[in-house]
């Protein structure tokens, strides 16, 4: 028989991510590292982390990579790959991270159209943090700093990046996926895929943003979270490409 | 020799990091420093550079972050309140071990202050650029030509050390013109040769086994956090040994001494000029490297002569002569002559305060 | 031999540009030392601008001192805050077209020019400052006046060198104003 | 003889389930049996079910799941 | 006769303000003081100054004044506004400060619906330090840090403000307008009334961008810069009301 | 007497500044001080308080610098690195003299450091929090009712001076559980009286006749930047004499004192007391307000008699051992017991190296 | 007589020249005369013409022009 | 006297809530001065946690230390971990169930208790760690078996009262395990 579905070379041999079960940061770095070697790149990627559960990564990445500064990876991606064009760079952040303490560097880097990729991972919350709050945040979900629940008169209503950055020119790629079941996953693994063909075709700024779940800080089951985010988390965020240049 | 050249600061010292190698800058406009990335803004592109203006000082700071991580060599340059704003970054640039060149053009504070010069960031500079204790060394120079010299060393010491290097300037250094005369430009094939040492870039692994992770201590998990800092320690102690450098003008038979650095360090040798002329036996301790402190240069000093030294500087309260002081530790009398706010301080003044500690001649 | 200067007036009245005459000329055309700086007010028009100029045989120690050699004043708000800062013997070049408080000193020499007036009639109110940098080298002769007018040329020239006949004019009529100033 | 084979790296398994309720041929569960990290991980319970189909290795976030077909 | 225009109670009596001669950050600075006159609010107004030429207002309007650090308006403002409920709270700030350095803040705040009022001053450039690039720059324009014209691959597009906000729910009042002719300045007042009443009302978050000019940095007469923001400017960034709930 | 509550350091600190009065908090996540906002996010409604998340630690601690111009007692926390991107707006507030309490659970560093405590922040929190040259009252608890009580009293500290107040704390206080004695909630008509006295909030002229201008250093055209550095000089003199606050324990007759602040302060005297009971002479000096540094508990020390001082902090390289040996100025051998990144320092250690600079008995 | 007038606060005109072009009965302009700071501030040349429409006070961005209307 | 216990397994093991137990019961209904200190790895779930509790009749110097009286363990990782940790003449609780490597030292007082298991038995797994804690007041007697379950009831059942039962019988269980084991 032969193989037909496997681990990609970015991940460590025999590694098992720090991820909490049935969170799909997980799922991204198995797809991001799938595209990556089917593009043979994975020994000429940088990969910049945010700060958040992202980080994990680090010990289950098997390329380069730089731990940025809390919501400045855009930023480090902006000058890392104009001084090293080769390099396939890619971001890979939070939404507490892309979306609030990073948002000025997030719609700059967008806004020159640097041509660099963002995995933005949207799970409503901060999760290596303990579940705070996040700009994503749902209307009426109680985190542990909005514990009476998200209130649109004080605390304003989910940000939506993909519609925001879809404002701009430069962008010329960006789309919204999930991982909440096997037809999104193919279908988020080919949007990761034509994010990195603009890169390396050098058309610009890409940006694929996954909604996805966060068991612990949900306080689901993984089971519940799958259904939490198809039922619900979609309806605020729908999913689709937004740009493709 | 190099024609002398008549240069504004901010430029001398940006043609000066061109000529270094410096092919990455990314800064924000802030007065008394626009000159610089306007000046990289121009020369950039026909040296194959890239000049990022940044979206704000803490953007700008983390694109030399990433730049250095490439293996460019680096700038990035502000002004005061946003070298604050930098402070994360560079303090990251500290744990990730990353060799970057950062001026500050200090203007008034604290705050926004004035747009006019100071020396109010010596604290910040010396001992505190962000949090978690790290160490830059930081050079500071008296005029055109040592801030041209100090920009072009300055990135060879950064390499050196893999470590960030701080200029400690004015926004007087930054504003005046004076002659130069620039170093020779690095060549493509010197500056390829200088990348290619650098084996942490994170460009890929390319065949390589092991994956590069650009880092400060606490995230790395193949080393401690304090093995770290104990390393970094280490490297910090060495300097204080080899990378001390200041002036001694006229000590020998010197009854009195003036101690100053930056602008400040060049109005003090004229004052001690004018002084001799006058008859006082005055001497000048003028440090060059600001961090590490030029501790030596005082335990030096012959204190059985000596009346006492006069430390100047453009701060108030004082800083740098809290260093004097905490130096001289109660051997001789340490007295001061501060000015702020834009005032650059008086020759006249620092003369008279000089002659009042000396006494009779 | 160290001598200072002061220029001072309205941003856009050609401050700067007087003090950077007499820096590259002695940078470029003789052996001294000489240091420039500028001053500008928060504001981008209308606020006041300055500059130091310090030219010496030795290397420059102090290139701002409160007290100079020449002060070069061209409004009236530079009057104010300048008045005092010309040392006993130096001198004190006004632009009296528009300078009309003049300070009541007399250990200083105190050159009137009327230099606003002087370009107007060449034909270009922006050469004033060319007025005034000729009256201060014919008082001060602290630099070669052909050497000053060759870096007008130069520098002034290379972006527009059909300014070089009027900006000659503008010198020469300030230089001979300010040779007949000069105290025997 | 089934159609396809799934191999489990157990020791990454984190028990989400995500595969389990995924496989449209019901192979797979789990047991007792827990890894080193205390999770009760994925078996294939009744293997010569198995479409190759991938469909539990897609959906599966930690890649526990290899997956082999004949004649793919 | 009867006084039928005059400056407001809001500038010192007598003052001559800092700006360049035609620079509209002066017509902004009067109309707001007239809006303010008119609402009976001149006692009870702190503005948040961002930093830039409107800087140069502390010493010419005689109202209750923060001066921010750069960029950080907003987040000032939303703090202001919570614990002094009853003043008229308004930040003025221009396009370096608000869209490039104050991004986060900005969109953040507009993101919360806090009930202040922004006014913004965009010139296209860095007015006060000297005209480098602002994010609001046109293609093509030289400035002292896109010396070779603003480039869209190097430098991206300009950033629209208001339709960047306007993706977001929480904002109450969106408009743009200009001070470029006569009609135009009393549209521009109107909007400005409009959004300090949506304020009163506890409406949320209200966004004046004033389209404007920088005679000096942009190296025209200020007769030229009228023309050029009619002929130029506005095509780039069009006027009108953008949200008005 | 009030009863004891078990109570996590973080909540404790918090639950005192509200009951110190305090109406604002604006913070952003950070380990080890989520359980701060995270309290203030629950317990701020029920005081009619205001709480924000604000969209990162730039804009919280420029939210603070908002309420404190309303005249609203407010604080802001933060760990390490959020306290660098917070340090130009902490410039900002020492240069327009606003009174706000800032907190820092000191985190490893540089850079993000690890989650684990530490005090690598001293050097920044007592000598540069930021440009400009300012000085803030910094208070270092070293157990949970020592913070409460601190907490408590920054508020009246930063209000008294009308300047910044920073609590020192570390990540091992802020996560530790320890009973607590909680302070007296100031009522709302108290609250309203201090709100009152604060004519600088720009809440409007309200019939006043000058506008009120909130601003540093160099923007106020009223008074000259050097007047006002030389102000607030003037107030940092005044707080060597006045706001000096240290702990001495069994310094009679010690020969040798032991030396720590925070976390550290406890456990070093915990080990004076095992040493003590081993027939040692030691004693301790335990700073509380560390900055101004308790140069005099130093002075006071009877240099004839003490064999060395030992100086313990979890920082590598050391930064409280410096001014220790600047106070100590040579009189004595100062040595340091050291650690770093997330270890506090193990009190076997401490008295191993106490042991050893003690010798014979 | 005129139905309006113009009242200017010379010391605060910069000779921007807006009022002078915007007037719609070209009422205003400059002479040789410069204020304090040197601009050549504008004056009410045809006074006699002022329609007290307030177009000028309306465009000057500095606030120099107060204008009054008969019977308003 | 002073007391010092680790308590030391994965995220979720309910490590926090045996040390928040005993430190609770020493600060609501003794005398005695208690800190707890809990550390958490940065993963959020299948991370190691641990605690730090003192209790002591004077005020406590050193709220974590290296060496303890009592460590609690509750995974392989952690025996890994601080199997070291104990001081001679103290105990290791171990939870069997799950934790095979026993460290060989004769020194310390070695509990096994099969606290997953009787966890699993009693109908909630959960209740493992009130196994574990009974098992230490059993053996080492730091504070009055009653009080502890009290606090048990008050913290515990305040969310959920139908736990109470089944983590008394979790408790006694362990309480009984504890005392059989004590070195006489
Ligand atoms: C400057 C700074 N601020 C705050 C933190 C603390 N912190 C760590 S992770 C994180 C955010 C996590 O949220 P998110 O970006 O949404 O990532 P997630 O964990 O949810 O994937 C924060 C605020 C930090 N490390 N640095
Ligand atoms: C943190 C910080 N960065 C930079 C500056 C310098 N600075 C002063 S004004 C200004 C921007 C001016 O541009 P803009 O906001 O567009 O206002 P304008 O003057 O054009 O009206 C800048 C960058 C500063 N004061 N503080
Ligand atoms: S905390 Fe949430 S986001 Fe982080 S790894 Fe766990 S489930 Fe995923
Ligand atoms: S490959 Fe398909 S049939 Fe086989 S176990 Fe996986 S999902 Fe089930
Ligand atoms: S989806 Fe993967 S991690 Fe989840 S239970 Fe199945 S094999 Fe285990
Ligand atoms: S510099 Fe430009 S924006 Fe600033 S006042 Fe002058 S014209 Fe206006
Ligand atoms: S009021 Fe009307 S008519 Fe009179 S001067 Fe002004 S614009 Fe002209
Ligand atoms: S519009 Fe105003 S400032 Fe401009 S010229 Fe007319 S009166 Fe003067
Ligand atoms: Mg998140
Ligand atoms: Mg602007």
């Amino acid at each position: 028989m032969e193989k037909i579905y496997s681990r990609a070379s970015g991940i460590f041999e025999g590694a098992v991510s720090g991820f909490c079960p049935g969170c799909m940061h997980s799922t991204i770095c198995k797809i991001v590292t799938q595209v990556i070697d089917e593009l043979n790149m994975t020994d000429h990627t940088c990969f910049i982390q945010g700060v958040g559960c992202c980080g994990l990564s680090i010990t289950y990445l098997d390329m380069d990579t730089i731990s940025a500064p809390h919501g400045r990876a855009c930023a480090i991606a902006s000058a890392f790959k104009r001084c090293a064009p080769e390099t396939l760079v890619f971001t890979y952040q939070g939404d507490g991270d892309l979306a609030s303490i990073g948002l000025a560097e997030t719609i700059s880097a967008a806004n020159r159209g640097e041509n660099f990729t963002v995995i933005f991972v949207n799970n409503g919350t901060y999760g290596m943090t303990g579940g705070q709050m996040a700009p994503t945040t749902l209307v009426g979900t109680k985190t542990t700093t909005s514990p009476y629940g998200r209130d649109p008169g004080e605390h304003g209503y989910p940000i939506h990046m993909c519609e925001l950055l879809s404002q701009l020119s430069a962008p010329a790629y960006i789309a919204r996926v999930t991982c909440a079941d096997v037809p999104n996953v193919r279908k988020a693994k080919a949007a990761v895929k034509k994010a990195f063909e603009y890169q390396l075709a050098g058309k610009g700024f890409s940006f694929v943003e996954f909604v996805t779940n966060c068991p612990t800080n949900w306080g689901m089951s993984p089971l519940e979270t799958l259904d939490y985010v198809r039922d619900t988390v979609l309806n605020e965020f729908p999913l689709g490409e937004f740009r493709a240049k | 020799m190099a024609e002398k050249i008549f240069m504004k600061g901010c430029e001398a010292v940006s043609e000066s990091a061109i000529r270094a190698g410096c092919r990455f800058f990314a800064g924000y406009p802030i007065t008394p420093q626009n000159e610089v990335p306007e000046y990289f803004a121009r020369r950039m592109p026909s040296v194959k550079g890239v000049f990022i203006q940044g979206e704000s000082e803490v953007a700008s700071a983390n694109m030399v972050y990433g730049a250095a991580a490439s293996g460019v060599r680096c700038m990035t340059s502000s002004s005061s309140c946003g070298i604050s704003l930098k402070s994360e970054a560079i303090s990251f640039m500290a744990g990730a071990r990353l060799p970057v060149v950062l001026a500050n053009f200090q203007r008034g504070g604290p705050g926004i202050g004035t747009i006019q010069p100071a020396q109010q960031d010596y604290n910040q500079a010396t001992k505190a650029s962000g949090n978690g204790g790290f160490r830059m060394l930081v050079l500071s120079p008296s005029d055109l030509q040592e801030a041209v010299d100090m920009t072009y060393r300055a990135f060879d010491l950064a390499d050196k050390y893999q470590n960030p290097v701080m200029l400690l300037l004015d926004g007087f250094t930054g504003a005046m013109m004076e002659p130069v005369i620039l170093p020779e430009a690095k060549t493509d094939e010197e500056l390829d040769a200088i990348r290619a040492t650098k084996t942490y870039a994170t460009t890929g692994k390319k065949g390589g086994k092991q994956h590069k992770v650009i880092c400060g201590p606490g995230l790395d998990t193949r080393v401690s956090q304090e093995e770290m800092n104990r390393r970094d320690a280490k490297m910090y102690e060495g300097w204080e040994t080899d990378e001390i450098d200041y002036e001694e003008f006229l000590i020998d038979d010197a009854e009195l001494i003036l101690t100053a650095y930056g602008i400040t360090g060049r109005i003090a040798k004229s004052a001690v000029k004018l002084l001799r002329a006058e008859g006082y036996k005055v001497g000048l301790i003028r440090p060059r490297t600001i961090y590490p402190f030029s501790k030596v240069a005082f335990d030096n000093l012959d204190y059985g002569k000596i009346r006492g030294i006069l430390s100047a500087e453009m701060a108030i309260p004082e800083q740098f002569s809290t260093d004097v002081k905490t130096a001289v530790c109660g051997r001789t009398k340490v007295e001061t002559a501060l000015s702020s706010g834009g005032n650059i301080l008086d020759r006249g003044y620092i003369i008279e305060q000089a002659k009042k500690l000396y006494g009779d001649k | 031999m160290e001598k200072s200067i002061i220029v001072a007036g309205f941003g856009g009245q050609g401050v700067m540009v007087i003090g950077q005459l007499f820096s590259y000329t002695a940078c470029e055309t003789t052996d001294k030392y000489v240091t420039f700086f500028p001053s500008y007010g928060a504001e981008q028009r209308g606020g006041t601008a300055n500059c130091y100029v310090v030219i010496s045989d030795e290397p420059v120690g102090a290139p701002k001192v409160e007290k100079v050699d020449y002060l070069v004043v061209l409004n009236e708000p530079s009057m104010q805050r300048f008045k005092d800062a010309v040392l006993p013997g130096g001198t004190l070049f006004i632009n009296s077209t528009i300078v009309k408080n003049v300070p009541d000193r007399d250990d200083i020499n105190i050159v009137h020019v009327d230099a606003g007036n002087i370009a107007q009639e060449l034909g270009n109110p922006k050469c004033m400052n060319l007025v005034m940098a000729g009256a201060v080298i014919g008082e001060s002769e602290i630099l070669p006046a052909d050497n000053v007018l060759q870096t007008a040329f130069k520098k002034l020239g290379a972006k527009r060198p059909e300014m070089n006949p009027i900006n000659e004019k503008a010198f020469n009529r300030g230089l001979a104003i300010g040779k007949a100033a000069k105290k025997q | 003889m089934a159609k396809g084979k799934v191999e489990i790296y157990s020791e990454a398994c984190k028990s989400c389930r995500y595969c389990v309720i995924t496989c449209p041929k019901n192979v797979l569960g789990t047991t007792e049996a827990v890894n080193q990290k205390g999770y009760q991980y994925v078996v294939a319970l009744r293997p010569e079910d198995c479409i190759g189909c991938a469909m539990c290795a897609t959906i599966c976030p930690d890649g526990v799941i290899t997956v082999y077909r004949e004649g793919a």
